[in-house]
């Protein structure tokens, strides 16, 4: 049974944390929350510079050539920090996808300037409220040309390009999209977290090419999303963590009545409580990294489950932080809100967390049909 | 059973209206009244003051009030129609509340009789804007944990120390103030109870900003501000029991709603909104979390019927009043948690472009803000468990013990 | 606002509650539970001479005359002592659905026995496990004679005459059957609460006339079990409070590490959150008593909130009643388990929770529709 | 990461199957093992003794144990795989578990040279059965509260009081017991550890019957029961050290899931019951809360894997091995009442006809049990709290006073 990171993996995780104790202290998320800017450039260049962004690309499309554990172990560490950077978007979603589905050509245009964090790239799907699931696609490709709104985009505002779910005919596929083009219209939306920008995106015949060269069908745009939902939950594990400590510490330190707010047995339970909920995620999240890292079949309902584990775990961490925190924790000077608005923001970014619950189960019942 | 008044408070009922009807503008269906929420606005003040002058000069200020300080002495199922009947026109917010409801009732119980022959009438006028200043940075929840101090000067007291959660500080002519006086009596005996003013010199007040970028509450300084004696409400040093006085009519005071979306909207909600293509309001999972919303929303305003009944009988109602905010709060935050589901990836947008113009987005981020103040729910636990099931109260280690000696963090 | 019981009912609960204090401690539901007996004849006798069976009987069909209020009143004082008694389906379901669709006939045949308590009714609905709700019924009614099989039916086994849901054509019908007919078998089942006792009747080609005549519709039935469902609320309530006061006793006097359990205060909040259910379900409870006892067409809805709130609230007292019992909670000497059986028993009797949130949600859906 | 086994482990496994496949016959796919639950019955405490002196002779009993007393100085990754490997097969129910995996790890670090060589070996075989005396009506959570005495009389003691919840009593040849040897001490500091004779004259044993009907658990009664001074463990009033060291043991025995229905039964139901003809599992509101049992479930299962990782890497598991009942014991009780809520009213059937021959039911009436043998949730939530976490530990009365004078219940 070899169910852990390995310890050069741990090595990793040590040396990213304290990178980024020191390159990213929650300011650094304030600052971007409190100013109109769409991203902490300075932390990108840094988290550039280390060569983070290309971990999982291999050596000679520009990557350093680690594998998905070691991105999983960076994911978190940035999810502690409430890193206010596209990465997510740019690594998990855009240099996934070219690595999943991209053309040879492709991955050698797109992934070396990729992993320099010269260009960002996002994957563009929802178009509006509700659950995208089974909803058909309103954007299309016709005649190599693109058409339709993406709304809300996660960083969309500061992409270079985007891989846009379209239709052409009755396919699926994911466009290729320049959005410095002139037939893109784009627009920054204030977001729920404004330390993480979204975009809407108005396309009008603009030229495209498909990922993979012909549309890859709806099953490997599925494929991408779930590849991507277990990155996402460790950083979703990785703040619910953090905000677990911040209020531990807290509730040990704060005196009430004479005494630490900790020794009240209505908190000690519910950190208890809480304390379970992380380790439970974290078995499930590690279980989607291990079938992330190892191609599984498993990988579908892996990843599900990481994403419901661990979208449920941050909303209650925010919620149990501020609450704990007391009236101070409702102040716009302390970080819980922080917290609380980045577990909405990534919980609403993969479609919620209904959405991923009925997929599990149809991902169970494809298995034992399967079997 | 049923839900008509009776003959006389139907008489009464239609009385109010009437002068209502008269003298203001009925909302607009869906319209909401104007909330406390928001920076200072001198207009907003002025507004209020004027429409509370014209209710005073009506006799329809402080209705229970004693007729002698301008009330009419009216019962308590009288002040609920009343607040129903004035819930239905455009009126300014009221910025009155707390002294009307909390301090005013204080000084009848606790002052002299030149105090309140003072202090009354003004206040019930509108003329004279209330504060409370209770809770500090180190005391919240366990208020009489509180370090300003107050210290005698002949006929004088020199306040010194901070309050936080004070709302309308900015607008308020009085201030009421909770103070330590001699730190070297055991935690509650210690505590003086003084009215300051507002301008005085020396106070200083900094508006406070939540985390949904509202300023609903401001800080306050205090810097040798002199208070004379006879601004003293209570015994020296025998201040917890006017306290006591205060957060007892507090929980009357806060309890209610107080604007925000509700069940209906999430209902509308999940009817526009579209998942697979149909309104989620069809998908059978979302129907299951409807009906539980619906159930506890409807229990809690049911109950609030039940208290009415007990009020209209001339009972005191039973300790069912005391469950609003302890169930209101958490629900309006897990309602909002559940639109935002509802929502999908637009649930990030706080932006016009949200459904519902982020109407969903605004409550969950106000909602944490309703289960903390005028008590958390875990004092509002504990107040239903001692005060009402007779549970034990919490063991105490600051009990027996000179203030100055609690422990107030871990030691070195 | 008059939104309560007034003096007179109150009263009644009173002179309820110290009757059966001295009638049915819970000694008598434990003797039924622990014995082969089908409820407690004795209690029976008893409540019948009372007067209880005909509270909302017409005096001129042989009752008191009185309203629903005094029944849901009954109702709640009965689910206190966790009566082991047939009083449920004998009134809440067969007298009151005779009185809603009988025919004078029928209410002059039926109504006075059943005041007695010389005749036991029943109502028979389910046809094995699942989800009744709009499953079509398969037992059918051919030329006056009803064939097929109901289980589990409530009391069925001591029931004299069962009101039998039944299919004529496409209509749907409530059939009166007397359950001593040669063409009726009928058989007990062991039941999770044996203090309240369940059957399966199989019908071949028994002779019936329909309850007003005719196939009264399936609105007309539903509108029956709404209007059960009210009354079996209140039962729910007084179960889930007489636990309640129980184990609020219990944490009070007993005694772990030199203090009473009740000053934990993990166990000070759950108790305190408990009793905040029970508020909210006694509110919900007391506006189905009121559409109920005003034939308000709000019946359907308040009847839904009435039931989903009593059956969650019943469900939770149990579970905490074992819980804050400790060990001794969990053994059959003590009288935790009767609630915790009891609280099953009822879930299931009219059908389980989920199946009343939809229709709860359908009926909103209506009432919008109707505005 | 991977789920395989080191080449060393792979080996071990091979080897244990091996002699496992020659010994035993393995379960039917679906096939339960026994379990412990039931009255006593002479024949199978018979068979276990058989198989447990089978696995002793070829070196498989308490394999983690040292050499000199029968073990074979396994590592715990290897327990582990043994005990993975043999549940494999159709053994006995493993009536020895609370001695060897409790009482003969207490009496290795606190017992003398010479009880280990008289006790442990026959443990060990099988031949002498142990039971566990410390639980009484009025000490469970607060085990320390204990009021059984023993009072020295020569050279033996003599035990008077009550126990409860002693699994195997009644055909046990031993008992562990804590008794009261200075109730003028501070609680925690007059309990002394003594192991006595089963046959001993002046003990009774009484089954418990739960309210699911079985019978796991004993009453045991002691009047003036004789024990001779050696077989004392530890010093005198030093007991409650040894008590520690038993219950630490006593997380790692019980943890586990122990039988009863899992998610994959939950799973076929939702396949096979209707609703609405149609199954049960198209419904949505069924799947989303199908699929929060299942990330539970695996989440616990997955937990149990990085257990196991530690132990394969020769560490030291952390804290989130403790966590295994506290979340499983809820979550199938749960479990069992959504199943309910599946079947309808055919839910209160404990019938064979219920669905699944009323598998749900019997859960449902058995899970409140495992919410509290072992250690309540609530006991679970302050060890995690205090020992995982750092949390302060309760606020203590009872320290610092005799033990008689603690209070016991309400003054009159």
């Amino acid at each position: 049974m070899n169910f852990d990171f390995s310890d050069d993996q741990k090595l990793l995780r040590e040396n990213v944390r304290s990178f980024l104790a020191k390159e990213a202290p929650l300011a650094v998320c304030r600052q971007v929350l409190e100013t109109a800017t769409a991203y902490a450039t300075s932390l990108w260049q840094a988290v550039a510079t280390q060569g983070w962004l290309g971990t999982a690309i291999p050596e000679n499309y520009g990557g350093a050539g680690f594998g998905r554990l070691e991105l999983a172990v960076i994911a978190e560490e940035l999810g502690r920090v409430l890193a206010p950077i596209p990465f997510s978007s740019s690594v998990y979603l855009a240099s996934e996808a070219l690595l999943v589905a991209g053309t040879d050509e492709q991955k050698r245009r797109y992934l070396p300037p990729l992993s320099r964090g010269e260009w960002i790239g996002t994957v563009a799907h929802f178009e509006g409220p509700g659950d995208p699931g089974n909803r058909p696609v309103k954007t299309v490709v016709r005649s190599g040309k693109l058409t339709g709104v993406k709304m809300p985009v996660t960083d969309g505002d500061v992409a270079d390009f985007a891989l846009v779910t379209a239709k052409s005919g009755r396919d699926l596929g994911l466009a290729i999209v320049d959005l410095h083009a002139r037939e893109v219209q784009r627009e920054r939306l204030d977001s729920i977290d404004p330390s993480r920008s979204l975009a809407s995106l108005r396309f009008e015949r603009v030229p495209i090419e498909w990922l993979g060269g012909r549309p890859c069908g709806s099953d490997t745009v599925q494929h991408i999303f779930n590849r991507a939902a277990v990155l996402y939950a460790f950083e979703q594990l990785g703040g619910a963590q953090r905000a677990f400590e911040i209020t531990r510490e807290y509730t040990l330190n704060r005196y009430a009545f004479g005494r630490p707010i900790a020794s009240f047995q209505a908190l000690k339970h519910r950190l208890a409580d809480w304390y379970v909920e992380l380790e439970l995620t974290r078995s499930n999240c590690y279980y989607g990294a291990w079938a992330l890292s190892n191609e599984a079949p498993e990988l579908a309902v892996a990843a599900c489950g990481a994403r419901v584990a661990a979208t449920n775990t941050f909303e209650l961490a925010s919620k149990e932080m501020i609450q704990m925190h007391g009236g101070m924790g409702f102040t716009w000077e302390h970080d819980a809100h922080l917290f609380y608005r980045r577990a909405r923001y990534l919980a609403a970014v993969l479609g919620p967390a209904p959405v991923w619950r009925e997929r599990l189960i149809t991902c169970l019942e494809r298995r034992e049909q399967a079997s | 059973m049923d839900f008509n008044d009776t003959p006389e408070e139907a008489a009464f009922r239609a009385e109010a209206r009437a002068w209502l009807e008269a003298n203001a503008e009925p909302l607009a269906p869906g319209e909401q009244p104007a909330g406390l929420e928001g920076r200072f606005d001198p207009d907003m003040v002025h507004k209020a003051q004027e429409w509370q002058r014209k209710k005073a000069d009506a006799g329809w200020a402080c209705i229970t009030w004693p007729k002698e300080y301008g009330g009419r002495g009216a019962t308590p199922i009288q002040a609920v129609i009343w607040s129903q009947e004035e819930a239905r026109f455009k009126t300014p917010p009221n910025i009155f509340a707390i002294g009307q409801g909390m301090l005013g009732p204080t000084i009848m119980v606790h002052g002299t009789e030149e105090q309140k022959r003072r202090y009354l009438p003004p206040m019930l006028r509108g003329d004279e804007i209330w504060c409370q200043l209770f809770s500090e940075p180190a005391a919240g929840s366990d208020l009489a944990g509180l370090r300003t101090t107050a210290v005698r000067d002949g006929d004088d007291w020199i306040i010194n120390g901070q309050k936080i959660w004070t709302t309308g500080a900015q607008y308020s002519k009085w201030g009421m103030i909770v103070t330590r006086t001699d730190p070297n009596a055991e935690k509650h005996r210690g505590i003086t109870y003084f009215i300051v003013d507002m301008q005085s010199p020396g106070i200083e007040i900094r508006p406070i900003k939540q985390m949904n970028g509202m300023s609903s509450f401001n800080e306050v300084f205090f810097t040798d501000v002199r208070v004379p004696d006879r601004n003293r409400i209570g015994d020296v040093n025998d201040g917890w029991r006017c306290a006591l006085t205060t957060l007892m009519n507090e929980r009357h005071a806060i309890g209610g709603g107080a604007g925000g979306p509700e069940f209906r909207d999430l209902l509308r909600l999940a009817r526009t909104v579209m998942w697979n293509g149909k309104p989620a309001l069809q998908d059978a999972g979302v129907r299951q979390r409807l009906a539980e919303f619906y159930v506890r929303a409807k229990g809690l305003q049911y109950t609030s019927y039940r208290v009415q009944t007990a009020l209209s009988r001339g009972q005191t109602p039973g300790p069912e009043s005391s469950i609003g905010k302890l169930v209101g709060a958490p629900l309006r935050q897990n309602m909002a948690a559940f639109a935002l589901d509802l929502e999908g990836a637009a649930a990030s947008l706080l932006d016009l472009r949200a459904p519902e113009g982020a109407l969903w987005q605004l409550a969950y981020l106000g909602s944490p803000g309703l289960r903390l103040a005028g008590g958390t729910d875990e004092i509002l636990r504990n107040i239903i468990a001692e005060r009402v099931l007779g549970l034990p109260p919490e063991i105490r280690v600051d009990k027996g013990v000179p203030f100055k000696d609690v422990p107030t963090g871990p030691r070195p």
